[in-house]
């Protein structure tokens, strides 16, 4: 326990010493911790009204309504925030299922081998194979969810096998290693061997993946909203964006802001990932590091 | 090598199989029941119920009535003798036809996107490389990397919103003008590569800084190799040393990388045809989507999984041309594993998601 | 066909007579800065060295110590962001730095070759050997008459370093075993009949069968081709079996440079750093715990402790060796050593 | 493989003449046309654009009224008897220079029948006794009015081109196969005549033209995804009166594709759904005009067999609660005339309210207007409560509402926000669900939906009603499906049996269907009118809730003399006309000489 806190400890300092340097890689991480935020605290704070009056259509930025008005005269500042968390909810969802899938598959395939290993791999080659997105939005529109838990799981119906292929040979090499081998001897289980021995150890690699899934997840869901081949219910980016193209605002300059506001906010949450991504890939990869 | 391909050829026939054995099971299990939404559907349009059995049975090359197992059998085969079945919205056109209508304009977008984005980001990433130090090729990686951070589908709409809108410049819904006669002639030809500058462009923009960051980082991580200063320790040429050990192998990955971002790109297709109105086969499943048109969507879906698996299969025939190994027995790692690796390479345009 | 160049090889672990030549490759108060600026790191500081002809010629050090940076400047191939900010390296008498990129492609490989550390990473993982050796002999026109006599040349060596030549021109290095690699990695470096060969860590990542079948293998090159050697390395039985001259590194500096003799001799005048390690060096025969490891750790080169760098680590240290750094000091038979404790005690006098 | 403009061949094209310097006329078409297409009008893949402009049909209807046309290739028709007597218009001639005769008539009938068009269950037999005489038989209980309807309307196609597809005995198969169709429908589908039709469908539907030989104004040249080129044909019987040397149609399959062209001045005129901010920026331009035409009515059908839904004082009271002048701004703006419409939840659009009932007994129906007070009643009345700010039911359950539509037309998605807000601040936790598509029958039967939404265009107010409470079937209603995979269930599940007022207790569906089958435009027809607009007002099994209304932009940069508009941009009959039927509409613009390029 305490060997895992001096461990963690000594990560921030490396992360913190690393972002120091890498001034790209401190305010990308600054700017996701600040959209978790507001995906966490955004319903509580911001209050989308109920009282629709489209003769407030369109009014341009005020104290009021930092952003403009939209169609409805609703406040966009507002449906901004409020629509935050459906997205950065589904996008981490996503991930997280993409990522414990791919894990778990990758280091049971790896450390099992023989036949399971075999079986297991021929299935996640195909789901290397198929063109995600194409059978993300062929299912998307089939299933016709609103839930974000399923929504989140068929953005992660082919995303993890590229993750498992990579952890399994990961896997692989370090059921060679003496560490893993000697543990094998003490008669552990395989539960404690591929939880206390290998996780550990794909531990950094999944980390990365993990936020390049975010990103990935909040591109497709974004873009199936964008489509209009998922349910369109309630509020959030994609929508915004949907809505404001079927309503002509990309040609009005008093409606642009309705439009070009989920786009930027889009746009700088995926920098943002990419170049915090940036840092820990210092963190976790020496040679990078020392460059 | 033969045994080589023929594995690779085994592989590709199954991934085709299993997909097609998928699309059976995606129309006839899912929730939301795609065969039973078309009976409703031809209901509605006042066919009886004798008709509709037929209907169905022409659509989808399944009958409804008959045990899950023989429906199967029945798909699988005329998919594989390449009877797709028909459109529901449009009944006397054959889900065939209607692909291969779109199916050469996104070779063409999507095949000429790569090439281009693959050039540029290549010679952008070696760039990157060679001069890794200096404050123009820091200002040249930031960009770059925003830019292809940027989903496409957004960048679609600002170009349709400057180029295509506000300054119509270039043509937007089709793949040629009305004006021109379909055939090996100058006003086609040329009438084909304005309409396709818009979906390509957005596709270049979002896609060559992919390329040019994978190729910056393994070219960095080449160049630091032993490999090169060990080359560079037997007085080999500047030129021997740039192509042959440093450009070569920082290619490796990238060509490997190839072979994901033709199954992404295919996939993006969706969203840059459909907004561009662009006659592809992403223009077609979007518009099947929308109309509910289960047969034309799982052929679209099919037809866009095989094109991703024989484009995987054509890299995986090139990929011994730039990597040996891969051919000779025991001599390296599977084409998988190798394409593994290449996804945490692939940024956010080109999440596999 | 012509076998070795030169003269009859003189035996392993004597050195010419003094003054009979030149030393064929001469390092002159040599620096190597990495990166600039108040966070850049001197891998080697102000070392100076001479390798005569027929020398061989060890560079000991434990890793990080600058040694192999040392090896590449030798060559002039240090990576970047490395650089040479101060002195020279010459090489039979002409400075590397005056030469032209073409004059020095032609020293290279030709003159004076390398052999990478552990050869693992030596070879471009997507050619063959065979390729490589073309590669080597098409950029050396002019040392075979015929690329086909060059190939004969390098079959002939695969055969003095036991490898069948059949197998290995076309096989790839992931094709080959660690020891099978570095030999043939040291039949690539002698392929142009070179004058010096620089061995990074040639048995490092060898087993115990292959380092003694490397250590024959070299002293029998040595003997029948003449070739000069310089190698670097940690290991100081491979120092005391195979070198003529030693010099030893730490954290940057040279602190004793002498014949084989003079460093293992006990008793002589030495460096505590050079006695700690042949402390250390556990030997067939000894107990383990007649081994004593050194304690502390190589220090960081971007956080040096002032005057004596090994001063933190050394049981004879004294406040001078705090102040101070201890210049390196010759003794009559050209044994060099720096430490103010070990010059002072043997009464060397300063210069 | 190149798209389907291999289909045509360009050189065809109709000869260049001094007169085509005039630009072509510019036509931005709403909801464009698929990717793949085919020049057979047999055909699904036919491209509808082309309709009127290069097939003709015997007349054109003229709204609102149920009773008036304009012939075209028909020049007079009477009845005589049980017998409809088409005289054809003479001299007529196809694009291949091949003469027009009745047997184009009686071979489209025929081959149209296969696929269950032209009206064959107003009919019992048709004949061409002469080449420019057609008689339609009418079926016992069909009277002439709708016989005439279901006949004129209909394009003629080529004999020199499909007639090849008539089989020897299908004259009397078709009429053997549709007497008893109008007994047992599925038994007509299984009897040798119904499948010889089959047969001769499936031929006829797969046939695929090289060229498109119509007799139209205009002459197809070229076709691909995004355009569609038509030339002037000069043999047109009315050519001297049509201005235009040609038109291109551009694909907007989307509305967002319109919108740029009209802002940027690429197009002429467009038929595409104008949204507030659009409407404004094109009303600051002088060169673009906006006529706005009633169209057809959006309605939101409740899930009537499910709790609540089947209560109705849950029905009126959401009825209540629902926004609709709000909901129509959000769509239309709080500009020009579409701001001002709020149609009455019975059933019935305005002008058909205007038609068939009187100001008397308009004046008795409910408008239900928003009155959160008075749903608060009834819902209390039923036994709901309030807890907090939500409704809860009787059973204990809280009152929540689901709400599907098509996610592909924004202005309803806009306009469905605006209501959820209203029911959501109101205390009913409501959920819209937009979705690609429409399948409003599953959503309904498997009860995903506890209202979805369906649209309704008709010139015979019976056929308004039939179509939302009819069976599910061939006359296309929501109520109890007696065909396919639904047959037997509830669909919307108003009934079967209800007290429709002045009718008693009937058969809701099988009562509406056979009314909207027999009863001709007259007295008995403006009662039964009365008896449901009382029904659906009262029991509210479904919400009408706006008026969709076509607004036509139209510029006149290159083009000039526009048929007129009236008071603040009403539509005038031409306008109506399009807004109703579609290109007949924009043909008898053009026979009247409207639409002429700018000098």
């Amino acid at each position: 326990m305490r060997d895992l806190v001096s461990r963690l400890g000594a990560f921030w300092k490396d992360l913190w010493r690393l972002s120091k340097n890498d001034k790209g890689a401190m305010v990308g991480g600054a700017v996701v911790a600040l959209y978790c935020v507001v995906a966490v605290i955004g319903p509580y704070v911001a209050h989308l009204s109920r009282v629709t009056n489209p003769a407030d259509a369109y009014l341009p930025p005020s104290l009021a309504h930092p952003l403009g008005t939209g169609p409805l005269g609703q406040d966009i500042l507002s449906e901004l925030v409020v629509g935050t968390r459906p997205i950065m909810e589904v996008g981490i969802l996503a991930a997280l299922m993409t990522v414990s899938v791919g894990v778990v598959i990758g280091l049971v395939s790896g450390y099992l081998g023989g036949f399971a290993d075999s079986v297991l791999m021929r299935v996640t080659d195909v789901f290397l194979t198929i063109p995600g997105l194409a059978l993300v939005i062929v299912i998307a529109s089939l299933v016709r969810t609103s839930s974000p838990v399923v929504l989140a799981a068929i953005l992660s119906v082919t995303a993890w096998a590229g993750l498992a292929r990579a952890v399994r040979s990961q896997a692989l090499s370090l059921r060679e290693s003496d560490f893993v081998e000697a543990a094998r001897q003490q008669g552990l289980p395989l539960r404690n061997m591929v939880g206390r021995q290998l996780l550990p150890n794909v531990g950094p690699y999944v980390a990365i993946h993990f936020l390049l899934d975010v990103t990935g997840a909040i591109y497709a869901e974004v873009g199936l909203f964008v489509l209009g081949v998922v349910p369109i219910s309630g509020t959030n980016w994609g929508i915004m964006i949907y809505l404001a193209m079927g309503q002509g605002a990309l040609f009005t300059t008093k409606s642009m802001l309705y439009l070009f506001s989920p786009m930027v906010a889009i746009v700088i949450l995926q920098v943002a990932f990419v170049f915090f991504t940036r840092v820990l890939d210092a963190l976790f990869n020496p040679r990078l590091r020392v460059q | 090598m033969s045994r080589y391909i023929a594995r690779r050829v085994v592989a590709s026939l199954a991934i085709i199989y299993i997909v097609i054995s998928l699309s059976f099971f995606i129309v006839r299990l899912m929730p939301g029941n795609a065969v039973s939404a078309l009976e409703s559907q031809l209901s509605v349009q006042g066919m009886t119920t004798q008709q509709i059995d037929a209907q169905v049975n022409a659509i989808y090359a399944v009958t409804p009535k008959a045990p899950l197992w023989r429906q199967y059998f029945t798909y699988i085969g005329h998919v594989l003798e390449g009877k797709l079945g028909r459109s529901i919205i449009n009944q006397s056109e054959t889900v065939l036809h209607i692909i291969a209508n779109a199916l050469p304009w996104t070779i063409f977008i999507v095949g000429t996107s790569l090439i281009i984005s693959f050039v540029i980001g290549i010679a952008i990433g070696s760039a990157l490389a060679a001069l890794q130090h200096t404050r123009a090729a820091k200002a040249v990686s930031f960009v770059v990397s925003v830019l292809s951070s940027i989903p496409n589908y957004l960048v679609a709409i600002v170009l349709l919103y400057l180029l295509a809108d506000i300054h119509p410049i270039f043509p937007t819904g089709a793949a040629y003008s009305v004006n021109v006669t379909v055939g090996f002639n100058i006003a086609f030809i040329g009438s084909v590569i304005v309409h396709g500058v818009l979906p390509i462009a957005a596709y270049v923009i979002t896609s060559f800084g992919v390329w040019a960051l994978g190729m910056k980082g393994s070219a960095v991580s080449v160049l630091g190799s032993e490999y090169v200063r060990a080359a560079e320790s037997r007085g080999l040429s500047r030129r021997r040393l740039t192509q042959t050990y440093v450009g070569r192998n920082s290619m490796l990955p990238q060509v490997t990388t190839l072979a994901l971002s033709v199954g992404f790109m295919f996939g993006g297709s969706i969203f840059i045809e459909t907004y561009f109105s662009y006659p592809g086969i992403g223009y077609q499943l979007d518009q099947a989507i929308n109309s509910r048109d289960y047969s034309v969507m799982m052929g679209c879906f099919i037809l866009i999984t095989v094109a991703v698996v024989v484009s995987n299969f054509l890299v995986d025939l090139l990929y011994p041309l730039v990597d040996p190994r891969i051919a000779s027995p025991g001599g390296a790692r599977s084409v998988a594993d190798r394409r593994a690796e290449g996804t945490k390479a692939m940024p956010v345009g080109g999440s596999t998601a | 066909m012509s076998i070795g160049r030169g003269e009859p090889a003189s035996g392993a672990g004597t050195s010419p007579a003094a003054g009979l030549a030149r030393p064929i490759l001469e390092v002159d108060n040599l620096t190597v800065t990495f990166g600039d600026g108040p966070g850049s790191v001197r891998a080697v500081d102000e070392v100076s060295l001479a390798v005569e002809t027929g020398d061989i010629y060890a560079i000991v050090g434990e890793s990080g110590c600058g040694k192999s940076t040392l090896a590449y400047a030798l060559l002039d191939i240090i990576p970047p962001p490395g650089r040479v900010t101060s002195g020279e390296v010459r090489f039979k008498g002409r400075s590397l730095s005056q030469m032209s990129r073409g004059e020095l492609n032609r020293v290279r490989a030709a003159e004076v070759a390398m052999v990478f550390q552990a050869a693992m990473n030596a070879f471009h993982p997507v050619i063959t050997i065979g390729a490589h050796v073309d590669h080597t002999l098409q950029a050396h026109p002019e040392v075979f008459a015929s690329r086909s006599e060059g190939r004969e040349y390098f079959r002939y060596l695969l055969n003095l370093v036991r490898l069948r030549p059949e197998r290995t021109w076309d096989a790839y290095e992931s094709q080959l075993s660690g020891g099978m690699k570095q030999r043939v990695a040291i039949a690539l470096a002698l392929v142009l009949k070179p004058s010096v060969v620089v061995l990074d860590e040639p048995t490092t990542a060898l087993d115990v069968l292959n380092q003694r079948l490397m250590i024959d293998i070299l002293a029998d090159l040595h003997r029948s081709l003449g070739v000069s050697i310089v190698f670097v390395t940690h290991d100081l039985a491979l120092v005391a079996e195979l070198a003529g001259r030693v010099a030893v590194m730490y954290a940057g500096r040279l602190v004793e440079s002498g014949t084989v003799d003079e460093i293992f001799a006990s008793g002589g005048r030495r460096h505590p750093y050079v006695t700690a390690l042949t402390a250390a060096i556990p030997t067939v025969v000894g107990a383990v715990s007649d081994v004593r490891p050194i304690p502390g750790e190589v220090p960081n080169l971007a956080q040096l402790p002032p005057g004596c760098r090994f001063s933190p680590r050394c049981a004879l240290a004294e406040p001078i060796c705090q102040e101070q750094e201890p210049a390196l000091l010759q003794d009559d038979r050209g044994h060099l050593v720096a430490c103010h404790v070990a010059n002072r005690l043997l009464g060397v006098p300063s210069k | 493989m190149l798209g389907g403009g291999l289909l045509t061949s360009p050189a065809e094209a109709a000869p260049v003449s001094a007169f085509n310097a005039a630009p072509y006329l510019n036509m931005g078409e709403c909801c464009g046309w698929g990717s793949t297409w085919s020049y057979n009008p047999f055909s699904s893949a036919w491209p509808g654009q082309l309709n009127d402009l290069v097939y003709l049909p015997l007349a054109v209807q003229v709204p609102p009224s149920m009773t008036g046309f304009v012939p075209q290739l028909a020049s007079s028709w009477q009845a005589q008897g049980n017998n409809l007597v088409v005289h054809l218009r003479s001299g007529l001639k196809w694009q291949d220079g091949s003469a027009f005769t009745s047997k184009d008539v009686l071979d489209t009938a025929l081959l149209q029948g296969t696929e269950g068009n032209f009206n064959w269950s107003d009919f019992t037999n048709v004949t061409a006794p002469t080449p420019d005489e057609v008689v339609f038989t009418a079926r016992p209980g069909v009277p002439m009015a709708t016989l005439e309807q279901g006949v004129l309307i209909h394009r003629i196609f080529p004999a020199s081109v499909y007639g090849s597809f008539v089989t020897p005995n299908l004259d009397q198969e078709e009429v053997a196969y549709y007497n008893e169709a109008a007994k047992n429908q599925s038994a007509a589908s299984n009897s040798a005549a119904g499948k010889a039709l089959s047969a001769v469908f499936s031929k006829l539907s797969e046939y695929s033209p090289k060229k498109l030989v119509g007799n139209g104004p205009f002459q197809l040249v070229n076709m691909t995804t995004g355009e569609i080129k038509l030339t002037k044909w000069d043999g047109f019987f009315d050519a001297s009166k049509v201005q235009q040397p040609g038109i291109i149609f551009r694909n907007g399959s989307s509305n967002n594709l319109i919108y740029p062209w009209l802002i940027g001045n690429t197009t002429d005129f467009s038929n595409a759904y104008l949204p507030p901010t659009i409407i404004s920026s094109l009303k600051n331009k002088s060169n673009w005009h906006v006529a706005i035409a009633n169209s057809f009515e959006f309605n939101l059908l409740f899930n009537n067999k499910r709790y609540p839904f089947n209560l109705t004082k849950v029905r009126q009271a959401i009825a209540y609660v629902f926004p609709r002048a709000t909901m129509v701004t959000a769509t239309y703006g709080t500009v020009g005339p579409g701001a001002a419409v709020e149609p009455h939840p019975d059933g019935l659009s305005p002008w058909m309210e205007g038609s068939y009932l009187t100001p008397a007994e308009i004046k008795q129906l409910n408008p239900y207007n928003l009155d959160p007070a008075k749903a608060t009643a009834l819902l209390k009345s039923a036994g709901f409560h309030l807890s907090g700010s939500n409704w809860i039911m009787p059973n204990g359950k809280p009152f929540t509402l689901s709400i599907y539509i098509q996610s592909s037309a924004t202005d309803v998605v806009q306009s469905m926000e605006v209501a959820v807000n209203a029911l959501d601040s109101f205390g009913i936790q409501t959920t819209l669900l937009a979705i690609p598509g429409s399948e409003i029958v599953p959503d309904l039967e498997t009860g995903t939906a506890d209202m979805s939404w369906v649209t309704t265009v008709n010139l015979d107010p019976l056929l308004e009603f039939a179509d939302v409470l009819g069976r599910e079937g061939p006359n296309g209603g929501y109520n109890f499906p007696v065909l396919g995979t639904y047959a037997g269930d509830k669909g919307l599940g108003f009934g079967p049996v209800a007290n429709v007022p002045g009718l008693g207790k009937v058969n809701v569906p099988n009562t509406i269907d056979t009314q909207a089958a027999t009863v001709a435009p007259g007295k008995r027809m403006d009662q039964l009118v009365w008896d449901w607009a009382r029904l659906v007002n009262q029991q509210v099994p479904y919400i009408q809730w706006e008026n969709k209304l076509h607004q036509y932009a139209f510029s006149t940069t290159r083009y000039t003399d526009w048929p007129p508009l009236g008071k603040n941009g009403q539509a005038t009959a031409l306008w109506n006309d399009l807004s109703y039927n579609g290109n007949p509409g924009l043909l008898l613009m053009m026979e009247h000489g409207y639409i002429r390029p700018r000098a």
